[in-house]
């Protein structure tokens, strides 16, 4: 086996381990660190199984250092959202999804109302 | 009931998992080798580094676009709403120090990575991500005051090195194609590009942390 | 045409160019920046047509590499309608959008409008597969912006679990796309077309499966529907218009490319997996109507009849081996669709906006004092229940005929009940908006609001009914598709 | 495009175009609308003059519009569709003036006459239709035109019927379009044919074809008020009297019994259905229609809700005359379609103007009502008298024929089914006569809104109209064998349609 297919192995289960915490997590921060293992497992999976006959492939690394900014921009978006949901209702979780949009509306407007 | 669906997520998951690893184990080799072609045509490429040369010219669109992405997400954090500035004066006093003896050598080191960019591993982005590191230091100690939201200073630089981009990208139509480099000017223009990138990425990377809502 | 002024490029850069100058401009400029582009954009299209027209397809090598090496960008029928479709429809809701933020406009709307847009155009053209990855962020993501706009914590979480679907949609298509890379040694999808057959390796089913798995996220088809009702119901109107009406079928867009072209010798070796996604449509049409008819809020009623009419779109699957019938069906159905809830939805905008509810009940007697809003919603719940002569009612006729071509009465039977359910929830808030007001002395009649905000509610709705009598161009665009 | 291209679409225009103007015209713009109304109205009078003129002597007018590949636009105005289109065109002039008097104070004006327009628009379409197609597409804008005039009013009672209607009529709209793609799949698109689009194709299969007649002729049917379809039409009777005028005679019920007899006539073709057994349901479920329409209109206390089971009844002697195979059957059937139009807008009208002028709702409240207005209660009892079926009316001529026809078919059963209906119609209608003229009237009308001024019983605009139309129901009788009756155009249909059997 060669260093490349274990790379990509590992890539796999790194995958399938981040796609579990972002279903099963409920901690906004956690799921948000699972969905950046999802990347890394696919990055490792794109680099790896490039090069499992032991020639480097550049073509993938390129990729990869592509994804690498997006999934940097993607984690930057949902850490700010996830700060700013914290500040609005100081909870570090989205509650389930019928309710939610409502109540936490019903909370918002209650602010508003106090503040006036 | 939850637990149920629980479980029976994560036996679909590890059903998956070895599903994945049986796929990729037993794996044929690929039909198509592109570190051939790369090798090939990295002479044309005007960048001895195939890494770059992919990065930058044989997929340079890929970059154009990631560039984009970058900025919407800032977009995104400007439109959900800015933190509010952190409280001043509960600084450690070791911070400045630190920040003052390492930010110069950070701002060497991201222009060593830019340059290195051409012929080893390095270039834009990781020239970008140390400078906004040491932006963040530097806002950290206090040296550096948080950005309001509609300094223009940031914006410039963020949307300049993009526009930059933009306009090699689009001159170069003229050429045939979006980012067709003539082979004689590929160098020079990729240099300009990166130079132009790293400012905007760095500041685009630095504004997550440092734009920040006006004090009202 | 001189190579400079390419339409296919400058439909990406045009946007990326005024967003990035909205952007710059930091939201002082933004209206008269996006119609000036979306303006343009909209020449590019209908250079492009042209093109089209004529030659059928029309490549474009980014970076002048050829494939494996390069990306290849292609316009054919297919891009070539969802490109018009974007750009007309974008354009009358930027001029909406102009007035419906006259007071203020959320922050960063503009710009995050242009990336969108260029994100979408980028998409349609793209004929490369980790290229399609990053339009794909780039679209999720600026929809993702458009949705926390205003930062109340409702929008931030509606804004948050759509992220992390999209996200985890694109984190799947990324994983398949790098098993492809693995298995083929290139992205190119065109390449993949040839190269894929139907004794491909296990990676290669698994790399389908997360890939169109991921986008079936991403399209908002049950059972993947859950972010969409809050997202698309609790933005602005503008933006939930955008959203419904576009983003989604960009999504679907992909699916529908990637199942007709590098998937093809997959669906042809197993047929039966067309029935998926046809079965999770009925569904879809089914439980969307539903939700639809019980909704309590008015916008969240029309963000559960973009669940169900999603579902027409994947309907068509199992008949694509009928010629082009099943797939100018489901194009056309998208079209109709983008066109109307477009329309619905700034009609609802409008009308939740004057009327000062934003409840289903809240629209009575609005006949009265909206009639042109109104006239919006009623015509383009007609593209909705599929009656005729709207887009609508031919799409349903084609997908109609396509079943019974390919013998799949059920089809026949799901499409009919779901323009019947299409019709208990449009008419449900119309017959409301024709009751007499109960109470007419102390309410004040309310203000009339800018003629602009009715009107291109209406203008998208006469054009979701008038395109069924002006199809034959278009189906015969799409007929020309070679996948 | 040449005149024979035009004149269909000018017809269509002729109504279109004023109604397009008059929703976008302010509420205040009363003579501008008037004058918008009457000009479209006679306008198409006008053109339908000369679209008779031409096919009478042997001209061809038609259009057509490809929309998309092997999907037309096709229009023809043949014998059958200028039957129709002259039906509607001279009672929505009436209906049009008879509404002006009607609604002169009521809100929203505008846009009743706006979809009022769209609506007889939408029967011309039907009217003129060449295939299955553009049958369906106009079929649906019309029902799409009436709901807001159903729930005009805006109470709860006209919602309730809006939504009843609606219910019926998309339903039935689903199951037409089943049946119709279903047949564009196998036959082709649905060209109108004389003498039957699918009579002329072999080797379709014979369960498949009954299959797709049940689909459309339930589609049509709903419209049609067949029963067990015909649930909408006593609901939808709470919409002010030009709306019912609509309905009953203008245009609903009136394009449900144009589909089948096209449908019948020339898509099966009369003797393909015969032979496929299609006829003989058909016939009977008419009958069935006829009879419970009747007995059921006997226990409506509500006026206009008598007349509406009135309808239902005696629309479907129309579909009788179609499913008798023979000549005099259709005859008795087509002609009874313009027929029974005009003597049920006369009761429409009369109704309304009962309701307008003295808040009289209910048969119960008409005690007296033909000394107070004579001249409205006259129009009524010709009205009656023709339904019941009274020599010198209207109604006496279709029943002569569709029994002539019913013996001709060998279905001599109907011919009882005819005549226990008349006797219900007059079990129904005879006691309104004697309460309205030899009762005496109470000291107090319910709601006495418009007074006498001398001889002039109500006002002008709501008074003429079913005058004219009364005049109308005893001229069609008296004037049956000129050679410009009804009767007279219709004998040329049927000669068109059975080419080997002279009449």
């Amino acid at each position: 086996m060669s260093a490349g297919l274990i790379y990509a192995a590992t890539g796999c289960l790194l995958f399938v381990l981040g796609l579990g915490g972002v279903l099963l997590l409920k901690a906004l921060l956690r799921r948000i660190l699972a969905f950046n293992l999802m990347g890394s497992g696919a990055f490792l999976v794109l680099v790896g199984l490039a090069q499992r006959d032991g020639t480097p492939d550049p073509v993938p690394q390129a990729m990869v250092l592509t994804g690498i900014v997006v999934a940097v921009a993607a984690t930057a978006l949902a850490l700010t959202l996830a700060r700013r949901w914290h500040a609005l209702t100081g909870r570090e979780d989205i509650a389930r999804v019928g309710d939610a949009g409502s109540r936490a509306r019903r909370m918002a407007n209650d602010r508003r109302k106090v503040g006036r | 009931m939850k637990a149920l669906w629980r479980s029976l997520t994560v036996v679909a998951l590890l059903g998956l998992a070895a599903a994945l690893l049986v796929a990729v184990l037993g794996l044929p080799p690929a039909p198509v080798k592109l570190a051939g072609e790369v090798a090939t045509n990295l002479g044309a490429s005007g960048v001895s580094h195939p890494v770059t040369a992919v990065l930058l010219n044989f997929r340079g669109y890929d970059t154009f676009l990631e560039v984009a992405v970058l900025i919407i997400a800032l977009l995104g954090m400007l439109a959900a709403g800015l933190p509010p500035p952190p409280p001043t004066g509960s600084r450690n006093a070791m911070l400045p120090t630190l920040a003052r003896l390492a930010v110069p050598l950070m701002v060497l080191a991201a222009v060593y990575l830019l340059w290195a960019g051409a012929f080893r591993p390095g270039g834009a982005f990781q020239a970008a991500a140390v400078l906004a590191a040491a932006a963040v230091l530097l806002h950290l100690a206090e040296i550096l005051a948080p950005w309001p939201r509609d300094r223009r200073g940031p914006r410039l630089a963020i949307a300049g090195g993009f526009l930059l981009f933009l306009a090699i990208a689009a001159a170069l139509l003229a050429n045939g194609g979006l980012l067709r480099y003539p082979p004689e000017h590929a160098g020079l223009l990729i240099v300009l590009i990166e130079s132009g990138l790293t400012v905007s990425l760095a500041v685009n990377l630095a504004a997550f942390f440092l734009l920040r809502a006006d004090k009202t | 045409m001189t190579p400079l002024l390419d339409p296919l490029a400058w439909l990406i850069l045009l946007p990326l160019l005024w967003a990035t100058l909205a952007f710059l401009a930091a939201d002082r400029h933004g209206p008269m920046l996006a119609l000036a582009g979306i303006g343009g954009q909209l020449l590019c299209v209908i250079a492009l047509a042209g093109d089209v027209a004529s030659h059928g397809s029309i490549g474009h090598l980014a970076g002048g590499w050829a494939e494996p090496l390069g990306i290849r960008l292609v316009a054919d029928g297919l891009s070539l309608v969802m490109l018009l479709l974007t750009q007309g429809v974008a354009l009358t809701l930027a001029l909406y959008a102009r007035s419906y933020f006259s007071q203020a406009t959320p922050p960063a709307f503009w710009p995050l409008t242009g990336f969108l847009l260029a994100g979408m155009n980028a998409l349609f053209l793209s004929g490369d597969l980790f290229n399609l990855y990053v339009t794909l962020e780039l679209v999720g993501l600026a929809a993702v912006g458009l949705v926390a706009a205003g930062g109340g914590a409702a929008q931030i979480a509606a804004a948050l679990r759509y992220l992390l679907a999209t996200l985890v949609g694109s984190g799947a298509y990324l994983f398949g796309v790098a098993l492809i890379y693995g298995s083929y040694g290139t992205v190119s999808a065109s390449l993949l077309g040839s190269l894929i057959t139907s004794e491909a390796p296990l990676a290669v089913w698994l790399a389908g499966g997360l890939m169109l798995t991921g986008l079936l996220l991403k399209t908002a088809l049950l059972p993947f529907h859950f972010w969409l009702p809050p997202a698309h119901g609790g933005a602005p109107a503008p933006v939930s218009a955008l959203l419904s009406a576009l983003v989604v079928k960009a999504s679907f867009y992909l699916f529908l490319r990637l199942w007709l072209g590098p998937f093809a010798a997959l669906s042809e070796a197993l047929p039966a997996l067309a029935q998926v996604p046809a079965a999770l449509g009925a569904t879809a049409i089914l439980w969307g109507s539903w939700r639809a008819i019980r909704a309590d809020r008015l916008k969240m009623l029309v963000a559960y009849s973009t669940v169900a009419q999603l579902g027409y779109l994947f309907l068509i699957f199992p008949l694509l081996g009928t010629g082009a019938l099943a797939l100018q069906a489901g194009i056309l159905q998208a079209t109709a669709h983008g066109l109307a809830k477009a329309a619905m939805f700034v009609a609802a905008g409008t009308l939740i906006k004057v009327g000062g509810s934003d409840r289903v009940l809240g629209v009575a007697g609005a006949a009265a004092h909206l009639p042109v809003s109104l006239f919006a919603f009623a015509l383009a719940g007609v593209t909705l229940m599929g009656l005729p002569p709207s887009g609508g009612f031919l799409a349903k006729w084609l997908l109609i005929d396509a079943a019974l071509a390919a013998g799949q009465p059920w089809i026949v039977v799901v499409a009919l009940s779901g323009g019947l359910l299409a019709g208990i929830y449009v008419f449900r808030v119309l017959r409301l908006a024709f009751r007499r007001p109960t109470t007419h002395d102390d309410v004040p009649l309310p203000q009339r609001p800018a003629a602009l905000l009715e009107w291109t509610a209406f203008a998208l709705a006469a054009g979701s009914v008038l395109i069924g009598l002006g199809a034959a161009p278009l189906l015969a665009l799409i007929a020309g598709v070679q996948p | 495009m040449t005149s024979n291209q035009w004149l269909p679409l000018a017809v269509i225009a002729s109504s279109l175009l004023p109604g397009l103007i008059i929703f976008a015209l302010p509420e205040k713009r009363v003579a501008l609308r008037t004058a918008l109304n009457l000009a479209g109205a006679l306008a198409k009078a006008g053109l339908v003059g000369l679209l008779i003129a031409g096919v009478a002597a042997g001209e061809e007018y038609g259009l057509r519009h490809a929309i998309a590949p092997g999907i037309e636009i096709v229009f023809k105005a043949d014998a059958l569709a200028l039957l129709f289109v002259t039906l509607s065109a001279v009672l929505w002039l009436f209906t049009t003036l008879y509404a002006i008097g009607y609604l002169e104070h009521a809100p929203h004006r505008s846009r009743f006459f706006g979809f009022f327009s769209l609506c007889v628009t939408a029967t011309m379409g039907i009217a003129m239709a060449g295939n299955l197609f553009t049958f369906f597409v106009f079929y649906e804008l019309l029902t799409l035109a009436t709901f807001p005039l159903v729930v005009h009013r805006g109470t709860p009672q006209a919602m309730r019927g809006g939504s009843i209607y609606l219910a019926y009529t998309l339903a039935g709209g689903a199951a037409l379009l089943a049946g119709i793609v279903w047949l564009d799949h196998l036959a082709g698109p649905g060209e109108f044919t004389q003498g039957g689009l699918l009579a002329a194709i072999p080797g379709l299969d014979p369960l498949t074809l009954q299959l797709i007649f049940a689909l459309l002729i339930a589609g049509v049917g709903v419209k049609a008020a067949i029963v067990p379809l015909h649930g909408w039409l006593p609901q939808a009777m709470v919409a002010p009297a030009p709306v019912s005028a609509l309905l009953h005679a203008v245009a609903v019920v009136k394009a449900g019994a144009f589909g089948i007899v096209r449908i019948v006539y020339e898509i099966y073709g009369i003797e393909f259905a015969q032979s496929l057994g299609l006829l003989l349901p058909l016939a009977v479920i008419a009958a069935v229609t006829i009879l419970w329409g009747s007995s059921r209109a006997l226990f409506q206390n509500d006026l206009k809700k008598r007349l509406a089971f009135s309808t239902v009844s005696q629309v479907s002697y129309i579909v009788l005359g179609v499913a008798l195979f023979g000549p005099l059957g259709t005859i008795g059937g087509l002609v009874h379609l313009v027929h029974q139009g005009i003597m049920k807008i006369t009761l429409f009208f009369c109704a309304g103007n009962y309701a307008e002028t003295l808040g009289i709702h209910k048969v119960s409240e008409m005690d007296g009502v033909g000394r107070r207005m004579p001249l409205t209660t006259l129009a009524f009892s010709i009205g009656a008298l023709g339904m019941m079926g009274a020599p010198l009316t209207a109604g006496a001529v279709s029943k002569a024929w569709l029994s002539d026809g019913a013996s001709a078919a060998g279905m001599d059963w109907a011919i009882w089914v005819l005549w226990g209906s008349s006797l219900l119609n007059a079990a129904y209608f005879l006691p309104i006569l004697h309460r309205a003229w030899l009762k005496l009237p109470p000291p107090d009308w319910p709601h006495e809104e418009i007074h006498p001024v001398g001889r002039r019983e109500t006002a002008w605009l709501l008074l003429l109209p079913p005058l004219f139309t009364a005049v109308l129901t005893v001229a069609v009788a008296l004037f049956a064998d000129s050679s410009f009756s009804p009767l007279a155009w219709v004998r040329l249909i049927a000669e068109r349609e059975y080419p080997n059997i002279s009449p």
